[in-house]
């Protein structure tokens, strides 16, 4: 049991994510020409325009959906398919808790192989100023906000009908994944009325914006996500956590330097032991950066399944200097 | 019978004390430590002997304790004067119902240690850089006073009105200030008090450092000094337990240690 | 007497100084690791007959641990730290320094004021002096007027907020600028992996003598970890980890036949404080020859060293730079910086994985941020149940009587209480 | 305001003039005789009426020479006492209906209870001078509602046709065709025309738009014709609908010499006439721009990326940061 313990808590993260990436992207973007269909209550973006491969839908589309139905139905009985697909949500989140971001989501993947490429090319990544991370990083719950008032808008006519489904006209998922089955016909701006010409310009101007920023800054999209921050209020119970033990930690701050969301506490706090932070999207990096054994770890229900090791840290630290030998 | 020794080479004096069996004190014995300490400790310790007719076998195991406790090659084993000090008081306050601190102001320097409940050292302070405060400072004040050190306690009561503060932290600078106080005509008496005081204060804020517990014990040769120990127990605001042989309580300490040690070791060989 | 001759007086003098203190490493301890001769070697030579030190490129001197030494391997230059432990060098530098000052920072100066200093680092081509304490702060002009080339590394008076952080990334990046005027070699990617590559490799032989030392009963003294951190202020890198990893290879073998380099009840000391520098490596000694054994110690001329490692996450020119930067600021537990909640969790982990039973804190007199940080250490140990001895001390060897009483002391009680609670 | 016209070439073509709407060609349609807006909601088949849960159909018979001026029968203007009107169910039975005046003018209501196709047929005999004239109007209603699920659609997509009908229209399904498929402007839709249940071939067939535009095609061997829908809906940008409905009538005429039936009737031939109405709806093309779309998608995308660019290069003056060139 040991050896196997140690075998994961060395393995090279870098390598390991990638793959199961690919394998998240592959069965999320295209599980639908297998006939592959996990639901439509999915905690990640298995975009539903993707018609033909989704192999199962992002829950925020049907979540609107469900909102945007007349006041009158959604508060009646017929409003408890709303919570019962919250509820269905949730057990699909529990499982994963947030690496439903860091390692299924076909966008977040997408955000890592254009960092990938701008690393190769050699150009620097930009980080936020501790200020402008605050800010930013609000603007996730105002999104998750908009996108459950909109639809009770529209729901109660106060809003026109073709703003059904806020967030997903204007969220870049909408626009690039569908591209990955061929399908360019979200690139468009509909004009058939004001409210869709709108929504749609929006949607544009945020896409551009996605492949800039994700150009430039790691997981860029992802500061801003409602799927985040629905997540988060849902993390307390979930099985899969990021736990800490501040003891072991002399603060050297190689967790917050490999971090893709540049999260400050998990370097500072050292008295909690649930560190998860409203941004992580639990892509276990600082876990895998981290020298000293078992301070960081991930568990599932309780058991440690990744944790901190020296021999780990110094063989990834190694597989980065290829040119050591010389 | 077994006899057990402890000699404690201090800077200025080697005070031997001798234990039997049971522990009892059957005598002690102190000499200046002069020059060559090595045979002066050796004299005391036969004198020692001699003076209650104990032959040198009888004497079955001898702890050495105080700066020169590595050199003295008689010794079978060496205790640092703090242990030293801590057990011997720790044995002689149960007489006064158990002591938990131990003030201990030297030839060259002052201790304050704290024991537990079992009588191990749990904390200790020294004071050994400066000679403000020591033993060395009442001496050379009794010197300049043309005092002998065993009337300063008469002086310090004799004193009619309040103790002048002599403020001088440094024993050499102490030296000028008398001289100055004498000129300008004040009496004796309060200047032997306001040295009292002035060393009181010093060996009470080294005490704070280690923390007060009930019953103080008070030794060393200035505990004879019955005006010194007044304005100390003034100073701390509570009774001092003063053993009727202060000087020799690490001695005594390091006796009882080398029967402990000797017993443990026979019972090892057994 | 001309300056030559008053040169090879102070060597002589100095020498001897330091000759004394390593028969007292030798001969004072019985069954030394044989893969410590080449540590005693290197430092009879270097110390004793003051053999030059070889180095490619330029030569940079440090006064602390926070320059960057990858950053100057990288250039093409040989860093050396410059702290000085030798009394000698104290009294020449007592000239113009305060009577109460650090011994540390006296010593340094008077190595650099004498020509022929040792450890022999003829002439400097720069002196990389980062802002710490105050006294450091202020020697740098004093370097500068003895006419060395003296480079501020200003480093944040806190280390929490981001700011300071940004701070002292700028500082180490015009270090670098500063660096490159220097040496006229231009900094690139491959030479600075080189570079962190081999410092890693020695942190990493540095990391697995520290876990050796875990072991109870002891295989390794204090006193000889100690040498071994002090040689890497001069020696060449690569022999000085080829040595180590062969010192951790002969302390596995001894690991293995359980072998005791000191008696079985000796107490376990954590030695904390002012950093004890060779030929200062007075307490240590006497900690040791008392019966007590230092099997941790959380000061800048070892763990705080050599203990944290860089961690890089593209690697890129200005990620590893900046990840640099961070490795020298972050985990750095030094009392310079205004909170010290750092210093204290990581002196209460390092107690609980060493499994000590006291901790020696020395504090140089002179030295305000560690006398002032006294308190609060005691306090935190305090309430860990571990007694703690403060030792205020200096370069001098005539306080060695008090302390040894101290020391004594200190231990006696250990053991009792050792004893009691078996 | 660029739109795609991809319609130019056909109206070209010039119009193949064969049997058109006469004055007593009957239709089936679903826009309303007045369009005040009742109870009606939009489903998947058109406008229905929901009555506790169940879909009625309301469905007028039009008359006239062109779809756009198709009167409203009322009872008088046309002898539709003979007319027999009857509805096929999805479960393939045979109800004949009763003709009422839903809203004021002649027409047929129907409930809808199963999903899926309902075929209403009325079939009107005429004779004048020497010719028995029979007009059959024919309309294909859908009745599906979301809430029923979508895995019975594959079965009941396939068009019914009734054999003993002299002259039939069914529309062929597009490949892919279900419930939630709409004909759009452009589509190619498939006719097929049977004579009694059999394909008709070399007959034609003409598609009226509501706007007047009108094709004949002649059908091929096995019966079938294909017309692409025309667009011809151009309302000012702002009143654009995309949910415009456009109606359309496909009508087919054969002519049968007499002798074939029975003996004793006065006329040489008998004229066979059969229509059947649809809709269809603009095509997302219409409203959909790529080429708005990809502008300001690379517009933000360079702005922000020149942005960043221009606030690094600044950044380094500003601070004298300190940057390395990465290219070594």
């Amino acid at each position: 049991m040991k050896t196997i313990k140690t075998a994961i808590n060395n393995i090279d993260l870098r390598r390991f994510r990638f793959w199961l990436q690919l394998f998240f992207f592959a069965l999320l973007m295209y599980g639908g020409y297998f006939a592959i269909d996990l639901g439509s209550r999915l905690p990640t973006f298995a975009c539903a325009f993707n018609e033909a491969g989704r192999g199962g839908i992002c829950y925020l589309f049907p979540l609107q959906h469900q909102l945007g139905v007349p006041s009158s139905r959604l508060f009646s009985w017929a409003g408890l398919a709303v919570l019962q697909g919250l509820l269905i949500f949730s057990l699909w989140f529990f499982a994963l808790n947030k690496a439903w971001c860091g390692y299924a989501c076909p966008l977040g993947t997408i955000q890592d192989w254009i960092t990938a490429l701008r690393n190769r090319l050699g150009i620097r990544y930009s980080r936020y100023s501790q200020g402008q991370f605050r800010q930013l990083s609000r603007i996730k719950y105002l999104l998750l906000a908009l996108m459950i008032l909109i639809p009770l808008g529209v729901g109660a006519a106060l809003l026109p009908h073709e703003m059904g489904t806020p967030f997903c006209d204007i969220c870049p998922a909408r626009m690039v994944l569908p591209m990955f089955t061929g399908d360019f016909s979200q690139l468009t701006i509909d004009f058939s009325s004001k409210t869709t010409m709108i929504m749609t310009t929006l949607g544009l101007l945020i896409t551009g914006l996605f492949f800039t920023g994700a150009f430039f800054k790691k997981r860029f999209f992802c500061f801003f996500c409602p799927m985040s921050a629905l997540h988060y209020l849902l993390s307390k119970p979930a099985l899969l956590k990021l736990k800490k033990d501040g003891n072991k930690c002399t603060s050297c701050g190689d967790c917050y330097r490999v971090c893709d969301m540049e999260i400050r506490e998990i370097a500072d706090e050292v008295n909690e032991t649930n560190i998860m932070q409203d941004d992580c999207i639990m892509c276990l990096k600082c876990v895998a950066h981290c020298p000293e054994p078992d301070a960081l770890k991930a568990t599932f229900a309780g058991i440690p399944i990744f944790s901190s090791t020296e021999q780990g840290f110094i063989k990834r630290m190694h597989k980065g200097q290829k040119h050591e030998q010389q | 019978m077994n006899y057990y020794a402890g000699i404690d080479i201090g800077s200025t004096a080697i005070k031997a004390a001798l234990i039997d069996d049971e522990g009892k004190i059957v005598g002690t014995h102190i000499a200046p430590t002069g020059s060559s300490f090595h045979k002066n400790a050796l004299d005391t310790f036969m004198n020692l002997l001699n003076q209650h007719g104990i032959e040198r076998q009888a004497v079955k195991f001898i702890t050495a304790t105080g700066y020169g406790r590595k050199l003295f090659k008689e010794a079978d084993d060496s205790i640092s004067e703090i242990t030293a000090n801590a057990i011997g008081a720790y044995e002689a306050g149960k007489a006064f119902g158990g002591v938990r601190t131990i003030i201990n102001i030297g030839g060259q320097d002052s201790k304050a240690i704290q024991i537990d409940v079992q009588g191990n050292v749990s904390n200790f302070a020294m004071n050994d850089k400066c000679a403000a405060g020591t033993g060395r400072f009442l001496d050379v004040a009794a010197r300049n006073l043309e005092i002998d050190l065993e009337e300063l306690g008469d002086y310090h009561f004799a004193g009619r009105n309040a103790p002048l503060t002599i403020n001088s932290t440094c024993a050499v600078f102490a030296e000028s200030e008398i001289i100055g106080l004498l000129a300008k005509g004040h009496g004796k008496q309060e200047i032997v008090s306001g040295i009292h005081y002035s060393i009181a204060r010093r060996t009470v804020r080294l005490a704070k450092r280690v923390g007060i517990e009930d019953r103080v014990y008070f030794d060393g040769g200035p505990a004879l000094n019955k005006g010194l120990v007044a304005a100390m127990q003034d100073e701390l605001g509570r009774e001092l337990v003063i053993p009727e042989h202060p000087q020799t309580t690490t001695a005594f300490g390091a006796a009882i240690l080398a029967r402990s040690l000797f017993l443990a070791e026979s019972k090892e060989e057994a | 007497m001309n300056s030559s001759e008053a040169d090879t007086y102070y060597l002589s003098r100095q020498a001897r100084e330091a000759e004394a203190t390593l028969e007292q490493l030798q001969d004072d301890f019985p069954d030394n690791p044989q893969a410590m001769q080449y540590f005693y070697d290197l430092f009879h030579r270097v110390y004793g007959q003051g053999e030059i030190i070889k180095h490619s490129g330029k030569l940079v001197g440090t006064t602390c641990i926070h320059a960057p030494e990858e950053l100057i391997y990288a250039f093409g230059a040989t860093p050396v730290r410059l702290c000085n432990g030798s009394y000698h060098y104290d009294q020449i530098g007592a000239d113009f320094m305060p009577a109460k000052s650090c011994s540390l920072v006296k010593a340094t100066l008077g190595s650099l004021q004498a020509k022929a200093a040792v450890p022999n680092t003829q002439s400097l081509d720069l002196i990389v002096n980062p802002t710490t304490c105050d006294q450091k702060t202020k020697a740098s002009a004093m370097m500068s007027a003895m006419g060395y080339k003296v480079e501020d590394l200003e480093l944040p008076p806190a280390k929490e907020s981001e700011e300071a952080r940004l701070y002292w990334q700028r500082s180490v990046r015009r270090l670098a600028t500063r660096l490159r005027e220097l040496t006229g070699n231009k900094l690139t990617r491959k030479k600075l992996q080189h570079a962190m590559a081999r410092t890693s490799r020695a942190q990493t032989a540095f990391r697995t003598l520290h876990q050796l030392r875990k072991s109870a009963p002891t295989i390794l003294l204090g006193k000889d970890a100690f040498l071994v951190t002090n040689a890497y202020f001069f020696d060449d890198i690569e022999r000085w980890t080829a040595a180590v990893e062969q010192l951790n290879n002969e302390l596995l073998q001894r690991q293995q036949d359980g072998f005791q380099a000191a008696q079985k009840r000796a107490p376990r000391i954590l030695f904390t404080g002012s950093p004890p520098i060779f030929p200062n490596l007075k307490l240590p000694i006497l900690i040791e020859t008392s019966g007590g054994v230092v099997v941790a110690d959380e000061t800048c001329s070892a763990n705080r060293m050599l203990y944290d490692m860089t961690a890089v996450d593209e690697w890129r020119l200005n990620d590893m730079v900046d990840s640099l930067a961070d490795r020298y600021l972050k985990p750095c537990t030094c009392p310079i910086f205004t909170r010290n909640d750092d210093r204290q969790r990581r002196l209460l982990q390092l107690a609980t994985d060493f499994k000590v039973d006291g901790v020696v804190y020395q504090a140089f007199s002179g030295c305000q941020v560690y006398e002032m940080e006294y308190r609060s250490i005691a306090d935190a140990l305090a309430e860990r149940g571990l007694p703690m001895l403060y030792v205020e001390t200096d370069y001098s060897p005539d306080d060695m009587g008090q302390l040894s009483t101290r020391i004594e002391a200190f231990l006696e009680s250990i053991k009792t209480r050792k004893r009691q609670a078996l | 305001m660029k739109r795609l016209c991809t319609f130019a070439p056909w109206l070209l073509a010039g119009l193949v003039w064969h049997g058109s709407l006469q004055a007593n060609s009957l239709w089936w349609s679903e826009s309303m005789p007045h369009t005040e807006s009742s109870s009606t909601q939009h489903a998947h088949g058109g406008p229905v009426e929901i009555r506790r849960g169940i879909y009625h159909k309301n469905l007028w018979l039009r008359t006239g020479d062109s779809l756009a001026k198709g009167s409203y029968l009322d009872e008088a203007s046309v002898d539709t006492s003979n007319a027999k009107i009857f509805l096929l169910d999805v479960k393939g039975e045979i109800k004949p209906l009763v003709a009422g005046k839903p809203h004021g003018a002649f027409g047929v209501n129907f409930a809808m209870p199963d999903e899926g196709f309902y075929n209403l047929y009325l079939i009107s005999e005429q004779f004048s001078e020497s010719t028995r004239m029979i007009n059959i109007a024919k309309a294909e209603v859908l009745k599906h509602s979301c809430r029923e699920g979508h895995d019975h659609v594959q079965a009941l997509m396939s068009p019914r046709q009734h054999d003993e009908l002299p002259l039939e229209i069914i529309r062929l399904r597009a490949p892919a065709e279900n419930f939630h498929s709409a004909t759009h402007f452009g589509d190619n839709v498939q006719f097929q025309l049977l004579h009694h249940g059999q394909p008709l071939a070399g007959a034609s067939v003409t598609l009226y738009t509501a706007q007047g535009w009108r094709n004949t095609m002649e059908t091929d061997a096995n019966g079938k014709v294909s017309f692409m829908m025309i667009r011809d809906y151009y309302p000012p940008w702002s009143e654009f609908k995309r949910r415009h409905r456009q109606d359309y009538v496909v009508q087919a005429v054969h002519n049968v010499p007499a002798d074939e039936h029975a003996a004793t009737s006065a006329y040489q031939q008998t004229r066979y006439e059969t229509t059947l109405n649809g809709s269809y709806y603009p095509s997302t093309r219409d409203y959909r721009s790529y080429g708005y779309g990809l502008l300001l998608g690379t517009f933000a995308l360079s702005f922000t990326a020149v942005a960043v660019y221009v606030y690094r290069r600044r950044g380094q003056q500003r601070f004298k940061e300190v940057r390395f060139d990465e290219d070594n």
